[in-house]
C-alpha cells in the first residue's frame, strides 16, 4: 500500500493506491473519491467504539479485487492536518472521533478516560490504536508534537493523541474568576515523560470566536 | 475556417490516443470522400469512413465522438455538432438515429430550464418598492414585532439599558403627544434608553424604540430629541425596515424555495440586516416628510429635527477632527450622501409652511430631566 | 495576464496581473484588493455579448446576477480575488474542450472564455448532492475556479467514483450518472457514503478534498441557536 | 519556501523568497527563468511565481530579528500557532481563550479591558497576563480564528489592527480601540480599529491567509480585508467603481489607501462565512 498526505494543513487528505489484494478500513462517509471497480462493504464498527468512542456505527472496508492498483481519496469531515502513524506493537490514545482510516491489522479500541474528563466534555472514554500497520488520525486545525519531561498544561480542547504511559488530569485554568472569565475553563495537566500531539485550532474555539459575531 | 453558405467539412476538435502527450490532443477534424481525419501539432489520425461509430456523449450527450473497430483506445470528438449535417455522415441511417435522439432530449431540457426561467420576472418584480410595501402591510404585526424583540434581544446583550422608573416615566410622558399625534392602530411604542454616550437613536420594526443616553444629554431643547424620534417613528410606521428586508431577501427566498434550498436562511439573517442596515435615500427622505407631519400634528417645533441634524454633523466633525490621523476621513463624512440636502429640504419646507407659527414648549423641565438620567449614570458623562 | 494562485489550499487568492489593455470577469464580490489603476465595471453579462437571459440563467445557479469587469486602462495592474469560504483555487486554461462547473465554484475568466448555463436534468439535480445547473466555460483562455477543500484532478480513463458533493468541475467529454455506493444499499447507507457519481469516458475531474456541508454539520451545533 | 532556479543548464539553489526577490531586482536572475518549489506540479518561470514571491517575503524583513521575547510561528498559513517563551518574571498579554499549551510555572491573571468601545469592537471583554514564576516558561497560542499570524515589534510607532485582530503583545504595547465610523442614525458602514503603539513585541492575526501589501501611492481594500497597516497611511472609505458598481457589484465598501506604508489583507471575511453557517445552526426550542 502506498500513501501519501496532500493538502497542507489546512484541508488534509489521504491518497491511497491499493496494491492487488489490499484492504484498507476507513470510518463512514470518509471516501471523496476511488477507482469505480474498488470493492466497498460497510462493516458494524462494534458498539464500544461508537457508542463511547465517538466513532460511527459502521466502517468501510475498501478491497482491491482487481488485478492492477487502484487508487482511493479518503479525508476527515472537517477541515485540518491528518497524521500517519506506523505502529509495532505499541498503543497510541487518541481522543474521541480523531481516527480515520488504518489498516487491517491495527487493532482499534476504546479505554476509560475518568470521570472528571467526561465531565469536561472530552469523553468518558479514549480510542486506543495497537498492533501493527498503520494508523491516520486527524482534528481540525494544524498538528503539532509536543515532548513532555515532567509536567505541562494543555487546553483541553487541543489534545489529540498521546502516548500512553502519560498521565492527564484536568483541572480549572487558574482561579474561579479566570476559568469563568479568562475564556480558559478546563486545562489538561500532562505528566511523565513522553510526546503528545496537539492541534493548532479546535472546533470549539471556532465556534466560541464566531458566536459573538452571529 | 469554415466557408459560410456550405456546409463545412472542417471541425475544431480532439483526439484520445494512448500516445498523445496527456492523453489527449486538440486540433482540427476533416472530412473527406473516403475517411475523416485529425490534425493537430502533436501529429494526426485517420479513421475511414466506412465502419465508423458515431455517437453522442460527454456531458449532457452534447459531444459527437468518433470510434472504430481498428483503433482501440483511440477516439475522436468535438463539441460542433454541426458535423453531423455533413452529407458524407447524413447518408448514414444511425447517425441519422443519434440526431433525432439527440434533438429530442435537447428540447425536453430546454422545457425544463425555460419553466424555471419563467418564475425569474415575477422574482425581479418583487425587488420593487411599491410590491416590496404591499407584503410588508402584509405581513402580520406580531412577526414585525418578533423580529424587533429579536434584534432589541441582541442589542440588550451588548450594552445595558436605564432601568430606573422615574426617567423612564419621565421620558414617556415626554413622548406620549407624539405618540398620540402618530395615532398608529398597528403599533405599541416602547422606549428604551440604552447607556451609550454616541449620538443615536433608532426605531426597530414592530415599535420598539431605542434611544441612546449620548442623544438626550447632548440635546439642548427636548424639541431635538422629538425631532428625531419623529423621523425613527416614520421608518417605523411607513415600514421601511421592513420594505427594505423584502426587498433584499425576497428575491433570495424565492429563489431558495424554487430550487429547494434553505429559505429561512435569507428570511431569518434579518436580524443582523436590520442593526446593520442602510436605507434608500428616498425612505430617508420620506421618514423626513412624515416625522415633520407628525412633529406638527402634535404642536412640536420642527426646527429641533433641523438644529439637532446640524449639531450631529458638527459634533462628529469635531471628534473626528480631534484625531490627526483620522483627518482624511473626514472626506467620508462631509460627502456622506444627501445629509446636506436632506437638512436643506426640511429647512425650505419650514420656511414655506410655517412661516410665524409659533410653539409651545414641548416640556419644561428637560434640563432636570437630563440631570436626573446623569445621576442614573454614576456622574460619568 | 498572469494569474498567480497564493496562500492555497488553506485560504487561497489569485493574483491576477493585468498588463495594460488586458481585462478579466469575475463574480461579484470577489474582489478583495486591487490596484487603484484599474477600471471596474459592473454588468448583467459577459461583455460585447450574452443577454438577460445570460444574467436570468446565471441568477438560478445562485452565482451573482452580476459580473464584474476589471480592466487596466493605460497601465498595468493587479487584483486579489477569492471566494466566500476557506478553500483552494483551480487555475485553468480552456483548450478547447468545454469545462463544465459547480455553479458557485465561478471565480473569474478571461473576456476570450464564453460562458453559459446548462440544467443537469432533474435526477443528477435531486442527488448529486451538487447544484441543479453547471456552468459551462468554453472557447480558448483562462479561468478561475474556487472550492471548499483542496482541488485534486483526476485523469478518467475508463471509470472512476466521485462521492456526491465532492465535484468541482469535469471536461465536457466525460458523462456521469449517480449510482449507490458499494455493492448492495445496505454498504451504500451504513457506510455513510448513499449515492456517488460515477464517470465515464475519457477527461480531467477537479475533485474537492472536503465537503463543505460536513463541516457545516460539525460546527453547527456549537454555534448560537437562530 | 524553498525556491530551486533552473537556468544555463544547471540547477541552483534552494533560495528563500527572499533571496529571490533581491537577486531578481540585482539581474542576477531573470524573470523568464525555470523555478520550482515543493506543491508545484512542474518548473515554471519565476515571473509567473512574482505574485508568491511577493506574498511569502516575510514583511519588514530588516527589522524582523527586532524582539523582546524568542518566538516561533508553526502550521502557517492556514491554522498559524504561535509559541513564545517569556523570560523569567516577565508578563506577556493574551487574547482570551487563545492559551492552548503552557509551562506549569505560568500564572494566569484575567484583566478586564475597559471601555465602551469593547462592546462595540464586538471583542472579548477580557484578557490574560500569564507571567513566568521563578524562571522561564513557555506558552503555545492559538487563536479562534482560522489563519495566519504576523509579528510585528513596536519601536514608537504606530500600527492600526482590525478590531478582532488582536493576540498577544508585550506588556510595553498600548492598546486602544479606536472608534470609526457613524452608524443608525446617519446610517453606514463601520470600521473598527484598534490602535497598537508604544515598544514591545505584537502579534496579530487574520481570517484566511495573509497578503501584505506594501502600498506606494495608491491602493484599494475591501474593508472586511483590511487586517492592519501602518499609521501615516491615508485612507479614505468609499464604493467601488461607478453608480451601477455601487449597488450590484458586491464588493460592499472599500477602504483606498494613499501614500507610503503598509496593508495586510486576508484572503478571507468573515460575514460571508458567517452568513454560510446560518443553515446549520441549531433552531431555538
Amino acid at each position: 500500500m502506498h500513501a501519501t498526505l496532500e493538502g497542507g494543513d489546512a484541508f488534509a487528505y489521504i491518497q491511497v493506491e491499493l496494491a492487488p489484494g489490499e484492504t484498507i478500513i476507513a470510518e463512514a462517509d470518509a471516501m471523496s473519491s476511488m477507482s469505480a471497480d474498488l470493492t466497498m462493504k460497510a462493516r458494524f464498527n462494534g458498539l464500544a467504539k461508537s457508542l463511547l468512542g465517538g466513532e460511527s456505527f459502521f466502517v468501510n472496508h475498501f478491497t482491491n479485487h482487481t488485478s492492477g492498483p487502484r487508487r482511493l481519496t479518503l479525508v476527515q469531515s472537517t477541515p485540518g492536518s491528518i497524521r500517519q502513524v506506523q505502529l509495532q506493537g505499541e498503543t497510541l490514545c487518541m481522543q474521541p472521533g480523531a481516527y480515520i482510516a488504518s489498516t487491517p491489522d491495527v487493532k482499534i479500541g476504546t479505554r476509560w478516560a475518568g470521570l472528571v474528563s467526561g465531565l469536561a466534555r472530552e469523553g468518558f472514554f479514549k480510542l486506543t490504536a495497537s498492533g501493527t500497520g498503520t494508523v491516520w488520525y486527524g482534528a481540525y486545525g494544524g498538528l503539532l508534537e509536543r515532548t513532555v519531561e515532567g509536567e505541562c498544561v494543555v487546553d483541553t480542547s487541543h489534545l489529540v493523541a498521546y502516548e500512553p504511559q502519560l498521565k492527564l488530569k484536568i483541572q480549572l485554568a487558574g482561579g474561579l474568576f479566570s476559568s469563568l472569565f479568562g475564556g480558559e475553563g478546563f486545562v489538561t495537566r500532562i505528566e511523565g515523560h513522553g510526546k503528545f500531539v496537539i492541534q493548532t485550532r479546535s472546533i470549539d474555539g471556532l465556534a466560541n470566536w464566531l458566536n459573538p459575531k452571529l | 475556417m469554415n466557408r459560410p453558405g456550405s456546409a463545412p467539412d472542417s471541425f475544431e476538435g480532439g483526439a484520445f490516443h494512448p500516445q498523445l502527450p496527456g492523453g489527449r490532443s486538440m486540433g482540427t477534424l476533416r472530412i473527406t470522400g473516403q475517411s475523416i481525419r485529425f490534425e493537430s501539432p502533436h501529429g494526426g489520425m485517420e479513421f475511414p469512413l466506412s465502419g465508423v461509430q458515431v455517437e453522442m456523449g460527454g456531458a449532457g450527450h452534447r459531444m459527437v465522438f468518433f470510434k472504430h473497430a481498428q483503433f482501440p483506445g483511440c477516439s475522436l470528438f468535438t463539441a460542433q455538432k454541426a458535423i453531423l449535417k455533413h452529407p458524407e455522415l447524413e447518408r448514414d441511417p444511425a447517425v441519422v438515429a443519434q440526431c433525432k435522439q439527440g434533438r429530442r432530449r435537447r428540447l425536453l431540457a430546454a422545457a425544463g430550464v425555460l419553466c424555471l426561467l419563467l418564475a425569474i420576472p415575477a422574482g425581479l418584480w418583487l425587488a420593487k418598492d411599491p410590491v416590496a410595501g404591499l407584503i410588508a402591510r402584509n405581513i402580520p404585526v406580531a412577526w414585525e414585532e418578533a423580529l424587533g424583540r429579536e434584534v432589541f434581544k441582541d442589542i440588550t446583550n451588548r450594552v445595558k439599558t436605564v432601568a430606573s422608573p422615574e426617567v423612564n416615566a419621565q421620558f414617556g410622558r415626554m413622548l406620549e403627544p407624539l405618540f398620540t399625534a402618530v395615532g398608529s392602530k398597528r403599533y405599541q411604542f416602547k422606549v428604551h434608553i440604552v447607556e451609550d454616550l454616541s449620538l443615536n437613536a433608532f426605531a426597530l420594526p414592530g415599535g420598539i424604540v431605542v434611544v441612546h443616553t449620548g442623544l438626550i444629554l447632548k440635546a439642548d431643547r427636548p424639541e431635538e430629541v422629538l425631532g428625531v424620534l419623529g423621523h425613527e417613528l416614520a421608518h417605523v410606521t411607513r415600514q421601511h425596515g421592513m420594505r427594505t428586508l423584502v426587498q433584499r431577501v425576497g428575491l433570495m427566498v424565492m429563489l431558495h424555495s424554487l430550487l429547494g434550498g434553505d429559505a429561512g436562511s435569507a428570511m431569518a439573517s434579518g436580524a443582523d440586516f436590520l442593526l446593520g442596515q442602510k436605507f434608500s435615500r428616498d425612505h430617508e427622505r420620506e421618514a423626513d416628510d412624515i416625522g415633520m407631519d407628525y412633529l406638527l400634528r402634535a404642536g412640536i417645533d420642527p426646527q429641533g429635527l433641523v438644529t439637532f441634524f446640524e449639531k450631529i454633523q458638527k459634533e462628529q466633525a469635531a471628534k473626528l477632527g480631534d484625531m490627526a490621523e483620522f483627518q482624511e476621513s473626514l472626506t467620508f463624512l462631509s460627502t456622506h450622501p444627501g445629509t446636506d440636502e436632506r437638512i436643506e429640504r426640511l429647512k425650505k419646507r419650514i420656511a414655506r409652511e410655517l412661516k410665524g407659527r409659533s410653539f409651545a414648549p414641548a416640556v419644561t423641565d428637560f434640563k432636570a430631566f437630563q440631570d436626573q438620567l446623569r445621576s442614573q449614570l454614576g456622574g460619568k458623562d | 495576464m498572469d494569474i498567480t494562485i497564493v496562500q492555497g489550499p488553506g485560504s487561497a487568492a489569485a493574483r491576477v496581473m493585468l498588463q495594460a489593455g488586458e481585462g478579466i470577469t469575475t463574480e461579484g464580490g470577489a474582489m478583495i484588493a486591487m490596484s487603484s489603476a484599474l477600471h471596474v465595471e459592473t454588468t448583467t453579462r459577459k461583455r460585447d455579448s450574452g443577454s438577460i437571459m445570460g444574467a436570468l440563467k446565471r441568477l438560478v445557479t445562485g452565482e451573482s446576477i452580476f459580473l464584474n469587469h476589471y480592466t487596466a486602462h493605460g497601465r498595468a495592474g493587479e487584483v486579489y480575488l477569492a471566494p466566500t469560504l476557506p478553500g483552494d483555487m483551480l487555475h485553468h486554461e480552456i483548450d478547447g474542450v468545454p469545462l463544465l462547473v459547480q455553479a458557485g465554484s465561478y471565480v473569474a475568466s478571461a473576456p476570450s472564455v464564453e460562458m453559459d448555463i446548462r440544467w443537469q436534468g432533474f435526477g443528477k439535480a435531486m442527488f448529486s448532492g451538487e447544484s441543479a445547473f453547471l456552468i459551462e466555460l468554453s472557447g480558448q483562455g483562462p479561468v478561475v475556479l474556487s472550492s471548499f477543500g483542496a482541488i485534486y484532478p483526476i485523469v478518467v480513463e475508463g471509470e472512476h467514483i466521485v462521492d456526491t458533493g465532492h465535484i468541482v468541475a469535469f471536461e465536457s467529454t466525460l458523462k456521469y450518472q449517480v449510482v449507490k455506493a458499494g455493492g448492495s444499499w445496505i454498504t451504500a447507507i451504513a457506510g455513510g457514503e448513499g449515492l456517488v457519481c460515477k464517470f465515464q469516458g475519457n477527461g480531467t475531474v477537479w475533485c474537492q478534498s472536503h465537503n463543505a456541508g460536513s463541516f457545516g454539520q460539525a460546527l453547527g451545533p456549537l454555534l448560537k441557536p437562530r | 519556501m524553498q525556491i530551486h532556479i533552473h537556468r544555463n543548464g544547471a540547477n541552483e539553489g534552494p533560495y528563500s523568497p527572499e533571496q529571490v526577490r533581491q537577486m531578481l531586482a540585482a539581474g542576477h536572475l531573470q524573470p523568464q527563468d525555470l523555478a520550482f518549489h515543493a506543491g508545484l506540479a512542474s518548473w515554471t518561470t519565476l515571473a509567473a511565481l512574482m505574485g508568491e514571491l511577493a506574498a511569502a517575503t516575510p514583511p519588514q524583513a530588516a527589522a524582523a530579528d527586532n524582539r523582546d521575547m524568542e518566538y516561533q510561528v508553526e502550521c502557517r498559513p492556514d491554522f498559524a500557532f504561535l509559541t513564545v517563551h517569556i523570560p523569567g518574571g516577565q508578563t506577556l498579554k493574551v487574547e482570551a481563550s487563545a492559551m492552548a499549551t503552557m509551562s506549569t510555572n505560568l500564572r494566569m491573571k484575567t484583566k478586564v479591558r475597559g471601555g465602551l468601545s469593547r462592546f462595540l469592537t464586538g471583542e472579548s471583554l477580557f484578557l490574560n497576563e500569564f507571567t513566568a514564576e521563578g524562571g522561564p516558561g513557555e506558552i503555545g497560542i492559538a487563536p479562534g480564528s482560522p489563519g495566519d499570524l504576523e509579528h510585528v515589534y513596536l519601536d514608537g510607532n504606530t500600527i492600526f489592527l482590525q478590531s478582532s485582530g488582536f493576540v498577544a503583545s508585550g506588556m510595553g504595547v498600548q492598546v486602544d480601540s479606536k472608534w470609526q465610523g457613524f452608524k443608525g442614525f446617519f446610517s453606514g458602514e463601520s470600521l473598527f480599529l484598534i490602535r497598537c503603539s508604544g515598544k514591545g513585541d505584537l502579534w496579530f492575526n487574520t481570517f484566511g491567509a495573509m497578503i501584505p501589501v506594501d502600498v506606494t501611492g495608491d491602493y484599494v481594500v475591501d474593508t472586511g480585508h483590511i487586517v492592519a497597516f501602518t499609521e501615516g497611511l491615508e485612507y479614505e472609505i468609499g464604493k467601488l467603481g461607478g453608480l451601477k458598481s455601487l449597488f450590484f457589484s458586491g464588493e460592499g465598501l472599500v477602504c483606498r489607501f494613499r501614500g507610503e506604508g503598509r496593508v495586510w489583507i486576508q484572503t478571507r471575511q468573515l460575514p460571508s462565512f458567517a452568513w454560510w453557517t446560518y443553515p446549520f445552526r441549531p433552531t431555538k426550542n
